[in-house]
């Protein structure tokens, strides 16, 4: 099962997360647990990964900021930061257009968090990068 | 066992910046050896970041995170002197905890 | 300058949507290969390295299951602090001239009974392949970070291996006729699009030597000098430099006298 | 440094007595450097080794005077580089630009990682010089190629000054820090024409 979809109906991660903070297992137990969207790691089209992320229907927004250098000096480390101005976003994941497999990263960002996210990718080749955002109950996308 | 991260957690403001190194391989499964053999893949899938037992920020990664993977975030409602705990697990089901106690002003 | 057999199965990636137009190509990559080295400098690697580094000197190791504390760097058994900066140098005990690696084997030896062949076979980390003398060198070069370099370089036998460090600094051999000064002999120059040092000019020397160990995002470890070394005579066509030969030495304290009163960095970060 | 060297040769040559004290010291020291360089490679590939331990007259002329020989030394060397030159036939300067880019991106060969396999080496042009457009990832070391034909001309005169400047940068500059490509056997005849293209055929991306 999709993990997003765990997450629409409300079971899932939401509850293991009251068990933690009722002490009954630790993070490191809850983790185990946890899943990871392996149909969606599989993708290799932006399309396709947007599929599996159940985004489909994802708009273009304005209101995503991707900031990375236009030249990497080593494509084995591109720094990527990803800024959602799009209130209650509650997911950023990070897409590699050109790489063997599309989706790179995917971050819930719980209330209070900032919906910013900094990291390393690899790139195969020169790519566009985008960012897709789930923000209350909808996606949406930036190149 | 997999090497301690490194973790910095300081106070920016009303909120908690926090940068952390992790010390990982992050094989593509991709990569062939000296032999002209495929390394299996080896990457980190999940990462789970807490405070006062909360989960701040939860991550599946593929493997395209760069090698000894580097996260930086903001949460609110951490104070100086409390800890940020981050939990990373690979394909392999090998695990690290680590924790930093949030420091002042950065 | 890379090094294929290390290089992951990635290649540089330029972003497509925005390849500088050919008018400006040369500043205008110099400033975004700049802006990506800032974005990396937010984390540098080389911390994981520098604490992998400071547990093995302290953890009990070796047939003699001794840590590294009481290691005499140059100034005194057990004081690392500052000892980086103080390096390369003679040392009285081994009677020989010594940089920071070099002196490293000769505690691992004398302190843990290791036996030298052992440790210095594959000094080199390779992927799946550690190397528990990046993470060391790491940790000692870390512990002098800020301090200016002070090598005193006045032993006899510093100078004399300064005077062999020119002279193979200057010696051109192999199928491509290189020595280091062709590429480091001039201010301002680039191979691809990594800045070249020059040497023998101060101002470059005191921010490069002081930047070695480093963590390099093309091979995605901590390199050292001794690596440094060997990378740039695997370039010019010359055979595998001996770990910690007395010709690496020679050329560290050659560069070293140029670099002193540079500002330690160390573990640096780099392509 | 570089003016000092060349006075003493001079005053040495003027003097029939033998070599003075200071004569002696650096003849010392050059031993004892190439001493210590002969220690200090001692795991490595012994064809590779061999390669590098004996220096040619060009390499340790060049080594002596740190780059800047005297004039009649620079003379003498580039006069000897220059009669090392095997040229083409006449009116087969130009190879085929297509293949003198690869040639000119390729680092390959003769490293000790480069196994010894049929594959040709590279002439890794771009790690030292701008030459066409498209590749914004070009060294500086040596002068900018780019537009190279369009600047210089593409006639025959200059097919050849450029296929011998390829095979021997030393006969027209002494101690030129480029690699002599043809004359210690890195790129073969063909590999330099294809290089020769690259600079000159009008059609290259470099002319237009």
């Amino acid at each position: 099962m999709n993990r997003r979809e765990a997450l629409k109906v409300g079971g899932g991660a939401g509850a293991l997360a009251l068990a933690t903070i009722a002490g009954l297992i630790r993070p490191g137990e809850a983790l185990a647990q946890q899943q990871w969207n392996k149909a969606a790691f599989e993708t290799k089209s932006v399309a396709a990964t947007l599929k599996a992320l159940g985004g489909s229907g994802s708009t273009e927004s304005a209101q995503i900021q991707i900031t990375a250098p236009d030249i990497a000096e080593n494509g084995a480390v591109v720094p990527i930061t990803i800024e959602s101005a799009i209130p209650s976003t509650e997911a950023i994941a990070i897409l590699i257009e050109k790489n063997p497999n599309t989706l790179s990263a995917d971050f819930d960002i719980p209330p209070g968090t900032d919906p910013f996210i900094t990291t390393r990718v690899k790139m195969a080749e020169t790519s566009n990068i985008y960012a897709v955002v789930k923000a209350g109950g909808k996606y949406y996308h930036a190149a | 066992m997999a090497d301690p991260m490194r973790i910095r957690a300081n106070m920016l403001g009303d909120k908690v910046e926090v940068r952390v190194l992790m010390a990982h391989e992050m094989e593509t499964g991709q990569r062939k050896d000296a032999s002209g053999a495929i390394v299996p893949a080896h990457f980190i899938q999940n990462v789970t970041v807490t405070h006062a037992g909360k989960t701040v920020l939860s991550a599946q990664w593929g493997t395209s995170i760069s090698k000894n993977p580097f996260m930086h975030f903001r949460f609110k409602g951490g104070k100086p002197g409390e800890k940020v705990t981050i939990t990373w697990v690979d394909n392999k089901g090998e695990r690290r905890t680590d924790e930093a106690v949030i420091g002042g002003g950065s | 300058m890379s090094f294929p057999r290390l290089l992951p199965a990635v290649l540089v990636g330029v972003l497509a949507a925005s390849v500088p137009c050919v008018c400006q190509a040369q500043d205008d990559t110099q400033k975004e290969v700049e802006r990506y080295r800032q974005l990396l400098a937010e984390g540098n690697p080389a911390d994981l390295f520098e604490a992998k580094g400071e547990e093995l000197w302290k953890t009990p190791r070796g047939p003699r299951k001794a840590s590294l504390e009481q290691c005499d760097l140059g100034l005194g058994a057990g004081v690392v602090k500052g000892a980086f900066a103080r390096l390369p140098r003679y040392s009285a005990d081994t009677d020989r001239v010594q940089d920071l690696e070099s002196r490293i084997v000769t505690c691992m030896v004398t302190l843990q009974g290791f036996k030298q062949e052992d440790i210095t076979k594959n000094p080199f980390s390779a992927p799946g392949r550690p190397s528990d003398l990046e993470a060391l060198a790491s940790y000692v070069a870390g512990e002098s970070k800020g301090m200016k370099l002070a090598a005193p370089l006045d032993h006899p036998k510093e100078m004399e291996a300064f005077r062999i460090g020119e002279r193979l600094f200057y010696r051109r051999a192999g199928p491509h006729d290189f020595a280091c000064v062709s590429c480091h002999g001039e201010n301002g120059k680039r191979i691809r699009l990594q800045e070249l040092p020059k040497l023998t000019d101060p101002n470059d020397a005191r921010k490069i030597f002081t930047s070695w160990p480093a963590y390099r995002v093309s091979q995605g470890t901590v390199r050292t000098m001794q690596h440094r070394l060997y990378d740039c005579y695997w370039q010019m066509r010359h055979p595998q430099m001996d770990y910690t030969s007395e010709a690496s030495i020679a050329l560290q304290v050659f560069m070293a006298k140029y670099a002193k009163g540079g500002e330690i960095r160390a573990p640096g970060l780099k392509r | 440094m570089k003016r000092l060297a060349s006075l003493t040769l001079l005053a040495l040559a003027a003097c029939a007595s033998g070599p003075s004290d200071d004569e002696m010291r650096d003849d010392e020291m050059r031993q004892r450097a190439e001493q210590v360089f002969r220690e200090s490679f001692t795991r490595g590939n012994p064809v590779i080794r061999a390669r590098v331990e004996q220096q040619d007259d060009v390499q340790a002329l060049c080594t002596r005077y740190r780059n800047d020989p005297p004039k009649d030394v620079a003379a003498k060397i580039e006069s000897e580089q220059a009669a090392s030159i095997r040229y083409p036939a006449p009116g087969h300067f130009l190879g085929d630009w297509r293949r003198g880019e690869k040639i000119a991106q390729d680092g390959y060969g003769m490293r000790f990682t480069d196994p010894d396999t049929k594959r040709p080496n590279g002439g890794g042009c771009y790690n030292c010089h701008r030459i066409a457009p498209a590749e914004i990832s070009y060294g500086t070391v040596g002068p900018s190629l780019y537009r190279f034909g369009a600047l210089r001309g593409t006639g025959e005169a200059v097919q050849r000054y450029v296929f011998g400047k390829i095979y021997n940068s030393q006969a027209t500059t002494a101690c030129s820090n480029m690699p002599r490509f043809g004359h210690n056997g890195v790129l073969t005849e063909e590999q330099i024409k294809d290089l020769v293209a690259l600079l000159l055929d009008p059609a290259s991306p470099v002319n237009q």
